[in-house]
């Protein structure tokens, strides 16, 4: 099996070939000794020549990332004949933006209006979570095309506020 | 001794204090909200009822519905944990009217402490010390100016009926004075209704310091020791810890002493705490009083080896002290974590959803207070507090490093915790100095995060990880695996299932 | 300071140990069997080195393997735990000839307290209080009906080779005698090819209670209070606590003294135990010194407020005790239950397996040292100590409430475990009163089971959660979803998914 | 949905009906107000007339039994739609009776030779598992027909390892 892995945005070629004791593995042509036990789901017991790492899986919809120990990395894999295609690109800094909910929760307080000029990090909608108001912000520079937040709104995470373009 | 407790709370204090009942051989009554109905405090209660809906308004902090609740379940005593109805005198007379026992103070001791400007005149009587200033609202512009000059520049206009930074002003000098007054005026009416407005003087850099006391119906007040709060984001506690590193035996006692006549003057009875400011010369002035239960008390129960939740129900169940003052000894040292649903790398934004995977530390000195568990949905209705990680060491240096090595063993996933902001704190240079002040984390977080330490494990290792997962355990079907059932488990699995295969 | 560590054990105690190491920045070796690839001391570890098959001769016992792990590794010291090498002289003499630190007594102070006999004669030599009797074999029945004259009847027979109970006998009269000492001699040849046997008078249901010392490589000895370990199955420890409660502030001080006088004649360095049989008028005698850490270390670590495995680290790396006899000071009750995979039903056979569920308890004066985790297969060829819980009060009473408490809330299933034997204890009279000796448990086991206390559930409480158990999870699809994942998963879980469809 | 359950021998008529808020329950003819959630795996939080109780499951190959709180209750369920047979009834007291390994390990004595009479409660074989030497014990007086066990052989839990007739 070959996999593609991005760790931290640094593409790893990895190789990894069923033997009898385990597994036969290659990183970027290397070969490397791994020996690997699953003690639970989404805990990964890595024994790398010889040194041990306990690897804790957070999957979320949209990113993987792997915890070695206590540090944290970014992984994207792609298993050549996974049926998931690659996320598109990050979001251009030209063109339209969506403001979306961070987390789920209700819209307290609209701090602008549509047409509005906003900076880079003016605040947009309040969003009340955990008893706590949250202040959402614009990501850049420029007009508020609109608004789909409304003020006592239930918002799921990931839902659509506004657009700054 | 009480037979059966009402607990009118969630989370980890209602879990903590239902321990303290089955510890001491009381039933335990519950109540829950709607999206409550699987919390951790059900599942640890001999009785549970439902109190209404998801918002605090129509549930927890429902005073009726809460003693209807008592008296059908023939509760005998309400705690009321933190917050909520904690601080509440309302509710506290309501259980005397109902003939319930409030564990907490007499509704007359919440009120006096309640306010405070009032708390203030009460206690200036009493001779404790306050930062210098007005006890009342300023008459005039012409009235600040002389008390400014008299306590002297840098001063503080605060609000009356303020909180959380609203209608303050920090005025470094007379010029600036009248302007700062007006607005803080105008900003206290807007916000509270009211413009009352008084001067202190500014404490710079001040540590958060308060004083642990308990009281029984007899007369009989101790102090317990100081806990340092002063790691605070948006004038929220973070991490606390007892003893502080400033306070040496002496200033402990006189604080003790200040703090058990601060408590006398109320004729406060059960378990308090007293808020200091101290300078940075040491002085140390009355903030507040709370009348409750801190979020931090184990690390008082960690240095001082007393319970204070059962010393809180034996107190209120009418028994006396069971030592004096001379019994109370400080050994060790203790350190709390807050562990909070937010996100560090997202402004720390609230992290309600469900934990999909959860590790967690144990093992010498550490102990865990905790409200959650694999496979629990966190609510978004309620204050983001998981649970409290204390680590206890013989010393401040060994506390701290037992907390490290507990912090590496905590792992959550499916939400976001602050975990990860804790080891950046223990392994902050003034932080293990003991530099502390209220400005502490603002002035850490504002500073470039300096990383993964020099042990930090290679990206290679996430990459050999990645594959071996891929390999191990598909993504999709483990997923699925960990999922707590749901109420209708056969149709979703099978359907999952469907998906898990078809991805092969 | 060791930069890095070997750690010749598995289980809590390798656990306990690397988290010792962690906390003061030090790197772990893990060593494992074939079938402990997947224990929880593999997972902790920072490096982790496989040496042979599952039978402790062919691995854990292997002298020259570990060295060549710890050559290989770069390890400055080993770790030994308790059991396995930890008190074999000939492994701290290999590490000390390999230049590696064995974090424990010299080979020669291991050699001298290792032989019950040559202990004794050193000891008495120390003026050590001993049982009375003779310090060394018996010649002749003559010899022996002199001794047993002189020390008063009851006596007890006991090979000096010996060990288990084998090749002891106790004798109530003389007429008893010569037949009682032949029949002792000859079990003791058979079972340990030595048939010398000694005399000493036989103590009446004895307390064991033991004294946990400190030296360091600069001449200072310490005692840190006793353990009563008086709660024995088949001479296995259960249950200990720590302070004994029959033991005062002067009988403390006396057997601390005795204590530390062991240590010194033996030029005793680290941690080490001297155990003490104690008779009915609270008389001690010395039995012997164990010269490792002991598993109950942890009653003595909450009660004093320090902490053991790092203080043996520190010793062992040549530094100073950080504090005098005079800064030891003993505060609150601390109990401690050894949670053994053992069929308390079925006359306490041992119970290897697949943990299918783990519940585990935490909160207030709660200790969890655990080896184990949900999921795991435990092997059927060590040990059947899977955890320790470890419970701390102010006072003992309430040192059992919480341990009662967190029992309640600990829950095995796929293996049995002793935890309902716990509760027993805690529960019965004769504990509650302190009254014990080393026959308590089986005077205990022998009487009827009280069975579950008043407020126990109702059988019909059971039929329903039979109902509900089948409508939400039937028990075939629930007995997949938590299988930890094998190292081919896909195969198997292809397998019981159409064993499980199949039921439906 | 109707269930015979026996908890402790005993046996009770259950009958679930599923309705809009959750379960209407029938115990032995009563009708009991029950709502039922499960947090995880095996594990049942149960509240009954206020009541809360939080339940585990142990299952083994043969067994069930429920845990309310610390009492252990041994259940069998019989699903009228269940595919699985009861199992059979408790051996008799007459007749042969087989021994077998209550856990896994290793023979390491036998002590009887076959054709011996033995004692109630008299040992057979002794199995060493986890480091500890346990004597398996003839449940009745009788002839010891067979002995299939041999000295230093792994045993499962559960395998035969003599018969006393």
């Amino acid at each position: 099996m070959v996999y593609d892995v991005m760790v931290s945005g640094k593409p790893h070629r990895l190789e990894l070939e069923k033997v009898d004791a385990g597994w036969k593995c290659r990183l970027d042509g290397k070969e490397v000794h791994v020996d690997a036990v699953l003690p639970r789901r989404d805990v990964l017991s890595l024994l790398v020549d010889g040194h041990a790492y306990e690897v804790k899986r957070e999957q979320t919809a949209t990113d993987l990332h792997l915890w070695v120990g206590s540090t944290r990395f970014p992984v994207e894999v792609r298993d050549p004949r996974s049926l998931r295609a690659r996320q598109g690109g990050a979001q251009d800094e030209k063109g339209p933006r969506k403001i979306v909910a961070p987390m789920p929760g209700r819209v307290v307080r609209l701090l602008v209006a549509e047409g509005a000029e906003v900076e880079a990090g003016q605040g947009i909608v309040v969003v009340e979570a955990m008893k706590m108001q949250n202040e959402i912000k614009s990501p850049k520079k420029g007009m508020v095309k609109k608004i789909t937040a409304s003020e006592g709104a239930a918002v799921n995470s990931g839902d659509v506020l506004a657009v700054v373009e | 001794m009480f037979k059966k407790i009402l607990i009118a709370n969630r989370g980890e204090i209602a879990v903590r204090v239902m321990r303290a009942c089955r510890e001491m051989g009381i039933s335990t009554v519950a109540v829950y909200s709607d999206v409550d109905r699987a919390a951790l405090h059900v599942r640890k209660a001999d009785e549970a009822y439902p109190i209404g809906p998801a918002q605090a308004s129509e549930s927890y902090l429902r005073v009726d519905k809460i003693l209807d609740v008592a008296k059908r379940s023939g509760a005998e005593a309400i705690h009321p944990g933190y917050g909520f109805l904690s601080e509440n005198a309302r509710f506290a007379q309501a259980c005397a009217d109902a003939g319930i026992k409030f564990i907490g103070p007499t509704p007359q001791s919440m009120e006096m402490m309640g306010s405070k400007t009032r708390a203030r005149q009460h206690m200036e009587k009493a001779g404790i010390p306050f930062v210098p200033g007005t006890a009342r609202g300023l008459a005039s512009p012409e009235e600040a100016e002389q008390v400014a000059e008299r306590v002297g520049y840098p001063v503080m206009l605060k609000a009356a009926a303020g909180g959380g930074g609203k209608g303050m002003r920090l005025v470094h000098s007379r010029p600036e004075l009248r302007q700062a007054l007006e607005s803080a005026q105008s900003e206290a009416q807007r916000s509270f209704g009211d413009s009352e407005v008084y001067i202190e003087k500014a404490i710079v850099n001040p540590r958060h310091i308060e004083m642990q006391i308990l009281a029984d119906e007899h007369g009989n007040t101790v102090w317990l020791g100081e806990r340092e709060c002063s790691i605070q984001r948006r004038h929220q506690k973070v991490l606390e810890e007892a003893p502080s590193p400033i306070v040496d035996a002496d200033m402990r006692r006189r604080m003790g002493e200040v703090a058990v006549r601060v408590a006398q003057a109320a004729n406060y009875t059960n378990a308090g705490t007293i808020e200091f400011l101290v300078d940075q010369q040491k002085n140390f002035y009355f903030l507040e009083m709370n009348t409750r239960l801190q979020v931090e008390h184990p690390v008082t129960e960690l240095t001082t080896g007393l319970d204070l939740v059962h010393l809180q129900i034996k107190i209120a169940s009418g028994e006396k002290l069971p030592f004096t003052q001379a019994d109370v000894g400080i050994r060790g040292h203790a350190i709390e974590c807050r562990i909070y649903a937010e996100d560090p790398d997202n402004n720390y934004f609230p992290s309600p959803g469900k934990i999909d995977v959860l590790l967690q530390p144990s093992g010498p000195g550490i102990r865990r207070d905790s409200g959650m568990y694999e496979g629990w949905t966190v609510p978004m209705d309620y204050d983001p507090l998981l649970a409290k990680l204390i680590g206890f060491g013989t010393d401040r240096e060994q506390a701290i490093m037992r907390l490290e090595r507990a912090l590496y063993e905590y792992f959550v996933a499916g939400i976001k915790t602050n975990i990860s902001l804790f080891r950046r704190i223990l392994r902050d240079h003034d932080f293990r100095a003991g530099k502390l002040d209220t400005g502490f984390l603002d002035r850490m977080l504002a500073k470039a995060d300096p990383g993964p330490t020099a042990r930090a494990p290679e990206p290679r290792i996430a990459a050999i990880a990645a594959g071996m997962f891929a390999v191990l355990e598909p993504p999709a079907a483990g997923a699925k695996d960990g999922n707590a059932a749901a109420t209708q488990p056969t149709a979703s699995n099978w359907k999952e299932r469907g998906r898990a295969e078809a991805l092969r």
